[in-house]
């Protein structure tokens, strides 16, 4: 009891929960599923990228595509070092992740067509992103919050990067301009999409309010992303393939049109494009690399002994 | 000069394949610690290619894509070593073993180069391969004493990548030439093995005794694998040609 | 007329696609009489997809190597199971049991088609495809019973590739609107299950109970596989424009 | 001594021997090294092709040399059954071959570098194999005799497509002749080089001819193939990479650059541009195939244990 009083006032506070200190279980159980998920999302939202990387079409777009990838698992290994202080390994994650048990961001179910992709993903999915963890760099729970930081900061910069990428071809020739705007296209309304479901239909984001681990609703994060696309697509030259999208003096707000939730479940529940070919070759990395594991395991447990001989 | 860029290609397009092979394992490495460590040697790679393909095209009035996306295959004057597949991580943790140390001493070496470009160019790479070497040496050490199966697996990658060894260290005309700007490979040869045979000694291995290959990538003649490097690497700009990215 | 041309693109490009694929295991079979069986099949499909590209092409005053070497990836009508990669010979075995199952079924109705150039190409793959059958049944069976290396294989096999079955059996406007020229994919489903049903039974397999995904090859909207595939197909056609070979 | 006569007899009439009948060990040995050496070199000889398979250049083109591969599978396992005859199993020969005990044609060893190369493999590399095979069609060992008329024959017809390949080239764009001209550059010498050293080097040919394997001495073999090529070779438009060649009107023979021996001789010993990655393929693919092999064989177990019971 007295954990819980202190732990209810650290949150009335708004400070800061730390690993040594006592928590609800479902607190630690709601933790441990989002920031396990938000690394499984990074490094399965590798893939859709890592597949462009060997075909970028210049070399400094390359470098900067690899370059980003790379943080990308670095945010990876940051959030799963985060999730570890809550009690569960990397292994038990990593497992989760294999067997299908953990979600992830379903967007990364989408294939990767074009190199405009590169640039849409950077714009409209990275800026998603941030959109939803900014808010999380206030997180209750400190290395949750601090990792959001860091994260953050790079995550505006690869924003920037994918506008630049878009930016480019919309000033090119007409087929990069066509490529451009299809990547847009594609990524739009999966990208809104990312912030879940409408209020009125999201039951469960009542109790990580309470926590101070959400700050804004989902339909709260999806106006201000929309908000701030709706002028960047201007400076692109490009459109977004919403006929309905409109500012409502009236209600404050902006209109969008109808998203396709069936679709987005059913991509959740693994019917997406690739949700298959993800999870393969995240298994298939493991696996092929089993033999490395074990050696290096090996090694060192050698290594242990001998010093321990001398 | 012509012969300095033709030199600084050579260099620019080991670099540049080898990054290629390398960043296909980003996304595919057997820990997320290795996408990252093979992801940044590859843009280390990646980066040294783009200062000497730069510095080699501004010799031909030519960027760095000009050279890197529309060059045909017998243009390109890398070794068949970096050309090999990547194979499973013990192949690329041998190649990066025998291309690291020799990159290291090639660079080192380079720092006097008489090109004062081509001596900052080896400034910067050869810290960033002085890395390179390092994570090869220690992935060579637990692979080769780690298991018996990583153990074989290393014999094998060595049977694998030694033919195209004797490559790496033939002189030709050009080095001559060049005088004080270039080393001559030969010169680096028994540095080079010196430290290998240490270093596969202190792994549990040992030299491999299969014959080297007849491989002449510096004048243009490839191994069958160069061909599918290109087609992939270059299929996107091809397909747009004045474009700019 | 342009939609009997459109209905000939879908086939062409999946028998091209595979023949494509499958064309990769000769000189890399298990055994030797498996590159030429392998080898065999992808010819058979890759004279499949020359007489229906070359049919399609006429409709558009081109030819199938326009059709096969100058369409960018959006144009490709493939589904996403014959983009597939080759995986191991197990792959690849299901892949063919998936595929072959389904021709067969789709080219003994196509028989009927009220286009004759269609009937006519139909009736020399539908033998054809009656081997190729053949040959699937007769590997899933050794396979699925053999060893339990084998069965775990083509249980992988199955687990990796059933996704992309549902995608096979999709109507869409275009066969309606072809009437007695086209079938329905839906049409071929059930007999379609039934039959691999009571082969993997016969195998000591089960069908797979993953989910499918949501592929739109027909649409031109391919896996991320697609690609690779058509630059390394396409690359030497396009550096030369306009010749003849 | 009655086994021996008969052979002596048999080989006396030019008549042949058949697998039941007495030989002597030295002229099964010889045979056997002879006839695997060239099933291996038709196995072996599929890789340079097959690495053009995926990206020929039309469709057609794409289904001859698909087929033209074929062929080779089955020569090869034509001979391969033609040795076994001798009693050497497949598999030990396949052995001899992964482990590089037993040598294949050395001109495997080049890289088949551009299309190009599939013209000048079919129209001089199965020219100066062809060259070699006919007279063998007439070898006093029976499988092997049979086994070489129908090899020849299919050779002919790839002799054929191969020159096509370059002769549709040689009318091409500009680029397309010098890819062909280029190619032929590559492959002349080491296809005269398959004739063997010449006779005054040598030495172990007597006892073959003796036996009536061999009928024709490697300068005779190579001379009627350089006779052959000079003249389709105008047929081409091309030239032939030789400033020495020359029909020499006194000694009745065509006089040609000399051969680099040395290089010959290297690749025989494994230095050539490809040895390496021929036989690592061929046990790639060998290794990889051994659970296939494996199940296949139980799985015929199985089958022939329930005949059996039921």
């Amino acid at each position: 009891q007295a954990g819980q009083d202190r732990f209810n006032a650290i949150i009335a506070e708004d400070s800061r929960i730390e690993p040594r200190d006592w928590m609800p279980e479902a607190y630690r159980k709601t933790l441990t599923r989002q920031m396990s998920q938000h690394a499984h999302s990074e490094i399965i939202g590798m893939q859709p990228e890592a597949n462009w990387i060997t075909r970028a079409p210049s070399l400094k777009r390359k470098a900067i595509l690899m370059a980003k990838v790379q943080d990308e698992a670095g945010h990876g290994l940051y959030l799963y070092s985060g999730t570890e202080t809550l009690g569960t390994p990397r292994d038990v994650l990593n497992d989760q992740l294999m067997t299908g048990k953990a979600k992830y961001s379903s967007i990364f179910n989408y294939p990767a067509r074009s190199w405009a992709d590169m640039g849409a993903i950077g714009w409209l999915v990275d800026g998603a992103a941030i959109a939803n963890q900014v808010p999380l760099c206030r997180a209750s729970y400190g290395p949750y919050g601090r990792a959001m930081v860091r994260i953050c900061k790079e995550e505006s910069f690869h924003q920037r990067q994918g506008f630049e990428i878009l930016l480019e071809l919309a000033n090119g020739t007409e087929a990069q301009k066509k490529m451009a705007q299809d990547a847009i296209n594609r990524f739009y309304a999966p990208s809104l999409m990312m912030f879940g479901p409408p209020d009125s239909d999201s039951p469960n984001s009542g109790q990580s309010t309470a926590w101070k681990i959400k700050r804004f609703s989902n339909d709260e994060l999806r106006q201000r992303f929309v908000g701030m696309i709706v002028e960047q697509v201007k400076v692109l030259g490009l459109t977004l393939p919403d006929p309905e999208l409109r500012f409502d003096e009236e209600s404050g707000t902006w209109k969008h049109m109808d998203l396709d939730w069936v679709e987005f479940k059913a991509v959740i529940a693994g019917n997406g494009p690739c949700n298959a070919q993800r999870l393969q070759r995240r298994r298939d990395a493991h696996n092929e690399g089993a033999w490395v594991r074990e050696a290096a395991a090996a090694y060192a447990a050698k290594m242990a002994r001998k010093t321990e001989v001398a | 000069s012509e012969q300095v860029a033709e030199y600084a290609l050579r260099l620019g397009d080991d670099a540049l394949i080898l990054a290629q092979r390398l960043s296909h394992w980003i996304s595919r490495g057997p820990e997320i610690e290795e996408d990252i460590a093979l992801g940044n040697i590859a843009l280390d790679q990646l980066g040294h290619a783009r200062s000497f393909l730069s510095y080699a095209a501004k010799a031909w009035g030519k960027t760095e894509d000009d050279l890197a996306y529309w060059r045909e295959e017998e243009d390109f004057r890398s070794l068949h070593i970096v050309e090999q597949p990547n194979g499973d991580f013990g192949v690329t943790i041998v190649r990066q073993l025998i291309i690291s140390i020799y990159q290291h001493l090639l660079y080192t070496a380079l720092l006097d180069s008489a090109d004062p470009t081509i001596a900052a160019i080896s400034a910067k790479a050869v810290k960033e391969v002085d890395y390179h070497r390092d994570h090869a040496i220690a992935w060579t050490l637990r692979l080769g004493i780690g298991t018996e199966e990583s153990a074989r697996r290393m014999r094998h990658a060595l049977e694998v990548l030694w033919p195209y060894v004797g490559e790496m260290f033939e002189d030709e005309e050009l080095h001559a030439a060049l005088g004080d700007v270039a080393v001559a490979p030969s010169s680096l040869r028994a540095a080079w093995e010196e430290e290998i045979t240490a270093v596969l000694k202190d792994a549990e291995l040992e030299l491999p005794t299969v014959p080297f290959a007849m491989a002449r990538g510096r004048r243009g003649e490839h191994s069958e694998h160069l061909g599918f490097i290109l087609a992939e690497m270059q299929v996107l700009a091809r397909k747009h040609p004045g474009a700019t990215w």
